[in-house]
């Protein structure tokens, strides 16, 4: 919502100020020139379209700018562009530009309450007006039209995408059939996570508890779901030595989600009654806050084991030096990228990006995990594939296989 | 029952958004979602409200350790709250904005909540230089190659850098270590940022199509 | 033990006198420059607040402390209560009550957009949400975070493949040979500039061998042994520097943050530089 | 009395830095207290004393530095600002610096903005510097400031075939035909080199995208640290130089002292802040080199 409001908000902010300083050209202007101008010739080839891949209610506009912009007589300073529902009805200012200017999308609203609104399937009549320094002194276009704006019902531009998106699911489950027919799916050692028992039986050892931090993230991201897939994991076996877990939430919505995880895991271990509502608690909202109070939890519990898995942003370094200084095992993964660095120096092992993804098939060793972490692996070597061929493509010179990966919008 | 309606739910959810994409008239629900999802979100602060309250009042009760530090969360929470909610000393009143200067809730985020979280921010500048200290080290080649990237990096950020290669001639100017830290900054570290961004990209789609086909399910719970 | 605890006291006793000459001194020195008198009582009291809670956070550096824990629970109340009024505000406020009801909108002076029945789909998810707290229907908090769930991964696997997978991808199609001129002028000229054809050659190489090593070292299902093993070295080897790099290309940048608490202590609060 | 402290302080820093690297030797490892000890010295020492380090061009700032320098005097420099306050810090002294550059050097200056917040720090930029430290600059003869106008690329599409369409007039309302430093400039193509400070949108990219490209006119910039990585690809074919970040403001100011004896004195923000920077960036890596040592002689021991 914000990043449309902002948009909208931009796009009023720059049309606004295109249109105001087309105004303030012709105004001033005015005042300053007091010599007569000549009429400009017109602008020609206008031509209207309904735009491609939308929802209706926005046309596409071409034309070739007067001989007299930026060339002839040289007193061409803008356009207007008027519309009207008739050729001899009363014409609509929609829009102006600076000269230069070829090209115009006439976007209206959809909603019919509001004054912007641009109807479907209407005929319009577009003009284009040729502005000089003298506001008395203009020269308009032909008259181009019907034309009408609908709404596509399919994006061709983001076939790209499509393709990719079917290609993958077909092969996952693909894949996930073969696996379940019993076919052996080989999955290379992912040490962090080999770490993670050797870790629980350590803690179980010293009797001291297992922080695990789920990281920054919402229950909007990705990373944060495959966390809690270790997290279940991890309060497992937990359980089943009977350790100490404490779990500090940043995120409100992902302490419920981490809270019904854990209980989960207690039940699954025969433990149920082992669980308590004080295992997984919310810390606050606030990324600092939160860093200093876990911060405080590491120095004070003494865990003999931190897990950082998730979504992480600067308070990784923070947290990780704060718990190697209390000489905890530390074990983290996460996807942003600006954050690895901090882990894979300050940690014991780290997951480096699309491992932590891994790490919940790799965890679970259940056949359809497995098969589409085999499909991850198709895609990476179509990718080394086609870098290939792009690499050569582009030594002669050939652009267009570039272009089909172009994704219009 | 109760695990199956959840996971039609995610499945629904998930391919319809995913579909909106290529069909122009439903291409706003993805943004109607997300702000969906900012709303439930606050109503998630009140569980996440609650929650606090509830562990250091616990803590109060039971005094457990450093029990007696709760009662400053729990106090500085409802001054905030009311500062927030009822606008205290807010010179417009209850319908102006909530951050308006000269509010108690402004005032207390110029000079409690802002200094408190820079200096927390500020922390990394000593833990940047301790980390260096500790993980630094040529224990093996990879260690020793972060150790060398980094150390480039930072002889470049020197007048140290400039000094030890100004001898080199300008037509070999890429080994001048200001001009080496700019190469390995834009070429070799491109390159792998590149890479862990194409298996993150690949990760995240791998993982959401799990949940959406339902493979993927320990967020959901026990089954009751 | 009695002894550490005097000590304690001593200290903080001391704090807060030096507390409290701060105040008094800071409070001088601004209605000297003509304020009134309470916002001159007001002012000094936040920036020594300010002040001694920077100094608070930085004594955790030393170790752990009553008076970091103090600017800890601190911080932790306020902020959980900030995020709160400015949800509430921001979204229910501002969002919800717009396009659901009239009167609300008409209390809390936000325009009214119009009733919009699909605005309940987030206020019913909500409360679904917070009946986790009952013991007996808590169940439905599961279909509000399954709803949660299925749009994160919905909206997450079109814009990880749209932005990050297609385009990196397709970034990575360079020419291995930039614009050859012969093998003298390729070898003889080693400079940054990209007229130096060979840095340009160079970075192409380097991108493509870093993005194909890179790869390989994340394939999963293969053993890493003979040339998978060989390249998923070297991809070992990337990784490595750009972590490497990253680090240190981010030092100058947590530098400027101390810079900027400890210009507020010496500038604002002490008054020591000017 | 600071200059005692400034020593003491630094003799300090050097001699505990000797003191633990001999400490190293025996295989010794030092305790993290000690590291942040150093850091918060090397931090606040700086700021306390006022220490600053002569800073030695890199040749990406050197280019833009050498094409002011070898242009003459009476040549075309256009600055645009394109920041705002909250970026300020970080660039503020770069175009601080060029304005001085350009003006002891006699160039003619066109000072605008992308941004509506860089217009008024224009204003400031003129009065603060030009007015103070040039008196004898005419406004209008030697310097202009056209000011903002909204459009973004759209406002640069416009200014390079021709000023007027966009501007007819200076910041002040002054008809531009009636400006002596307008006479025969008719767009963008007429300048020298185009300078633009910011590394937002728009900024230095777009300058060179929709300016310095298309038109061919030699483009330098000026950007926030962050930005620095996304804008160094363009360097050097299409972007001169480029000034990343507060190092690459010192290094411009610093160059700056060393060809021009009446900057002496002038306030230099960039080579300050680059202090305290210096000075932790030399401690960190003394502590990487003390426990490299420290973790030789301790593995040598132990074999």
């Amino acid at each position: 919502m914000k990043l449309k409001t902002l948009i909208v908000l931009s796009c009023m902010l720059l049309g606004g100020s295109v249109f105001s300083a087309a105004q303030e050209v012709t105004d001033a202007t005015a005042l300053t020139d007091t010599a007569a101008v000549a009429a400009p010739r017109p602008i020609a080839d206008l031509f209207a379209r309904d735009s491609e891949n939308d929802h209706g209610h926005s046309l596409t506009l071409s034309w070739t700018i007067s001989p007299d912009d930026g060339a002839g007589q040289m007193n061409v300073i803008g356009y207007e562009l008027y519309r009207a529902l008739s050729p001899d009805g009363e014409f609509e200012l929609r829009g102006k530009f600076p000269f230069g200017a070829a090209s115009y999308i006439d976007v209206g609203a959809k909603e019919k309450e509001s004054s912007q609104y641009s109807p479907d399937h209407t005929d319009f009549y577009y003009k284009v007006r040729a502005l000089t320094s003298d506001p008395e002194v203009f020269t308009d276009s032909e008259i181009f039209g019907p034309v009408q704006s609908y709404g596509q019902w399919f994006n061709t531009g983001r076939i790209p995408v499509l393709v990719f998106v079917i290609g993958f699911l077909t092969t996952t489950v693909i894949l996930i059939r073969r696996a379940r027919g019993g076919a052996d799916l080989f999955v290379r050692r992912l040490p962090g996570i080999e770490a993670v028992d050797e870790a629980i039986g350590r803690a179980t050892e010293m009797g001291k508890p297992i922080l695990y931090v789920l990281g920054l993230g919402t229950a909007a991201d990705i990373a944060t779901i495959a966390s809690y897939t270790i997290l279940g994991r991890v309060a497992k076996k937990v359980a089943e030595y009977q350790t100490g877990l404490i779990v500090p939430c940043y995120d409100p919505v992902t302490m419920t989600v981490a809270q019904e995880t854990v209980k989960t895991a207690y039940a699954d271990a025969g433990r149920p009654d082992a669980y308590s509502e004080d295992m997984v608690y919310f810390v606050t909202q606030s990324q600092f806050a939160y860093v200093a109070a876990v911060n405080g939890t590491m120095l004070r519990e003494r865990p003999a084991t931190n897990i950082y898995m998730g979504k992480f942003f600067a308070e990784s370094l923070i947290l990780a030096e704060t718990g190697a200084f209390a000489g905890s095992i530390q074990i983290s993964g996460t996807d942003e990228i600006a954050q690895i660095p901090f882990f894979v120096v300050a940690c014991d092992y780290t997951l480096i990006g699309e491992e932590l993804y891994a790490a919940s098939a790799y965890l679970g060793r259940e056949p359809l995990l497995l098969g589409s972490l085999k499909a991850q692996d198709y895609a990476k070597a179509a990718v080394i594939l086609l870098a290939i061929i792009g690499f050569l493509t582009m030594n002669f010179g050939l652009e267009g296989f570039k272009e089909l990966f172009y994704i219009s919008n | 029952m109760r695990r199956t309606v959840p996971l039609t739910i995610t499945f629904i959810v998930g391919t319809g958004l995913i579909l909106s994409v290529f069909f122009p008239p439903f291409e706003t629900v993805g943004e109607d979602f997300s702000l969906f999802f900012d709303i439930i979100a606050v109503f998630a602060f009140f569980l996440g409200g609650g929650n606090l309250l509830r562990v250091h009042g616990t803590r109060i009760q039971k005094k457990r350790r450093d029990w007696g530090y709760s009662f400053i969360t729990v106090a500085g929470f409802f001054l905030m709250l009311a500062a927030g909610l009822f606008k205290l000393w807010n010179p417009g009143g209850i319908t102006a904005d909530v951050t308006a200067p000269g509010s108690l809730f402004q005032l207390m985020y110029n000079w409690v909540f802002n200094p408190l979280g820079a200096t927390m921010y500020a922390l990394l500048a000593f833990y940047v230089a301790s980390a260096s200290y500790r993980a630094f080290r040529a224990k093996n080649s990879d260690a020793t190659i972060l150790l060398v990237a980094a150390f480039i990096i930072l002889l470049g950020r020197t007048p140290l850098g400039f000094y030890a290669t100004s001898w080199i001639p300008d037509s070999f100017s890429l080994l001048q270590i200001p001009n080496l830290a700019i190469w390995v900054m834009t070429s070799p570290n491109l390159a792998g940022q590149r890479a862990i961004m194409i298996g993150i990209a690949l990760g995240v789609v791998s993982m959401s199509l799990r949940l959406i086909l339902g493979v993927e399910r320990t967020h959901l719970g026990v089954e009751e | 033990m009695e002894g550490s605890k005097r000590l304690s006291a001593i200290i903080l006793a001391v704090v807060i006198a030096l507390f409290l000459v701060s105040w008094i001194v800071k409070g001088l020195a601004i209605s000297d420059s003509g304020a009134a008198l309470w916002f001159s009582v007001r002012d000094a009291f936040f920036i020594t607040l300010a002040a001694f809670l920077t100094l608070a956070i930085l004594s955790f550096l030393y170790k752990d402390n009553p008076y970091y824990k103090f600017a800890e629970h601190l911080f932790v109340g306020v902020s959980a209560a900030y995020w709160m009024c400015v949800g509430f505000w921001s979204t229910i406020v501002g969002n919800l009550f717009p396009n659901i009801s009239e009167s609300l909108s008409g209390y809390f002076d936000v325009p009214y957009k119009g009733f919009n029945p699909f605005y309940f789909i987030p206020l019913i998810l909500g409360i679904m949400l917070l009946m986790r707290l009952s013991a007996r229907a808590g169940w439905m908090s599961r279909w509000a975070l399954a709803w949660i769930v299925g749009t994160t991964s919905g909206l997450n696997l079109i814009r990880y493949l749209r932005t990050d997978f297609i385009s990196q991808v397709s970034n990575t199609f360079v020419p291995l040979l930039v614009d050859w001129k012969g093998v003298g002028p390729f070898f003889s000229d080693l400079s940054l500039s990209a007229s130096g054809q060979f840095t340009m050659t160079l970075a192409n190489w380097v991108i493509f061998v870093g993005v194909f090593t890179g790869l390989i070292y994340f394939f999963f299902s293969k053993e890493h042994k003979g040339f998978f093993g060989a390249a998923s070295r070297v991809g070992i080897w990337v990784l490595m520097i750009t972590f490497g790099a990253s680090f240190g290309y981010t030092v100058m940048g947590r530098v400027s943050l101390l810079v900027g608490r400890l210009t507020y202590l010496f500038r604002d609060w002490l008054g020591l530089i000017s | 009395m600071s200059s005692v402290g400034l020593i003491i302080s630094l003799f300090i820093i050097g001699a505990g830095l000797l003191w633990l690297l001999i400490l190293s030797l025996t295989g010794r490892e030092v305790e993290r207290r000690i590291v942040f000890l150093f850091i918060g010295l090397a931090v606040s020492v700086p700021l306390l004393f006022n220490i600053t380090f002569s800073e030695r061009a890199t040749p990406i700032v050197l280019d833009v530095f050498d094409k002011l320098e070898d242009l003459p005097p009476g040549s075309k420099v256009l600055l645009s600002y394109d920041y705002g306050p909250s970026m300020a810090p970080e660039v503020e002294p770069m175009s601080n610096a060029f304005l001085r550059h350009s003006l002891a050097k006699g160039h003619k200056l066109y000072l605008m903005a992308l941004w509506a917040t860089g217009q008024s720090l224009v204003a400031t930029a003129v009065d603060s510097i030009i007015k103070r430290e040039f008196p004898d600059k005419v406004y209008g003869e030697d310097y202009v400031n056209i000011g903002f106008k909204a459009g973004g690329t759209g406002v640069l599409n416009v200014i390079i075939t021709d000023f007027r369409k966009m501007y007819l007039t200076d910041v002040d309302g002054l008809d531009l035909d009636s400006l002596f430093i307008f006479d025969g400039v008719k767009s963008l193509r007429d300048m020298d080199v185009l300078i633009s400070i910011g590394g937002g949108f728009p900024g230095v990219k777009e300058w060179v995208l929709f300016a310095g490209a298309p038109g061919n006119i030699p483009t330098a910039g000026g950007c926030a640290a962050v930005s620095a990585p996304l804008l160094y690809p363009y360097y050097p074919r299409q972007l001169l130089g480029l000034l990343g970040g507060i190092k690459g403001a010192a290094e411009y100011e610093s160059e700056l002292k060393k060809r021009y004896p009446r900057f002496e004195t002038m306030p230099t923000p960039g080579i300050k802040m680059m202090g305290p920077q210096t000075l932790a960036h030399l401690v960190v890596m003394a502590f990487i080199v003390i426990g490299n040592i420290s973790y030789f002689i301790s593995r040598r021991k132990r074999s």
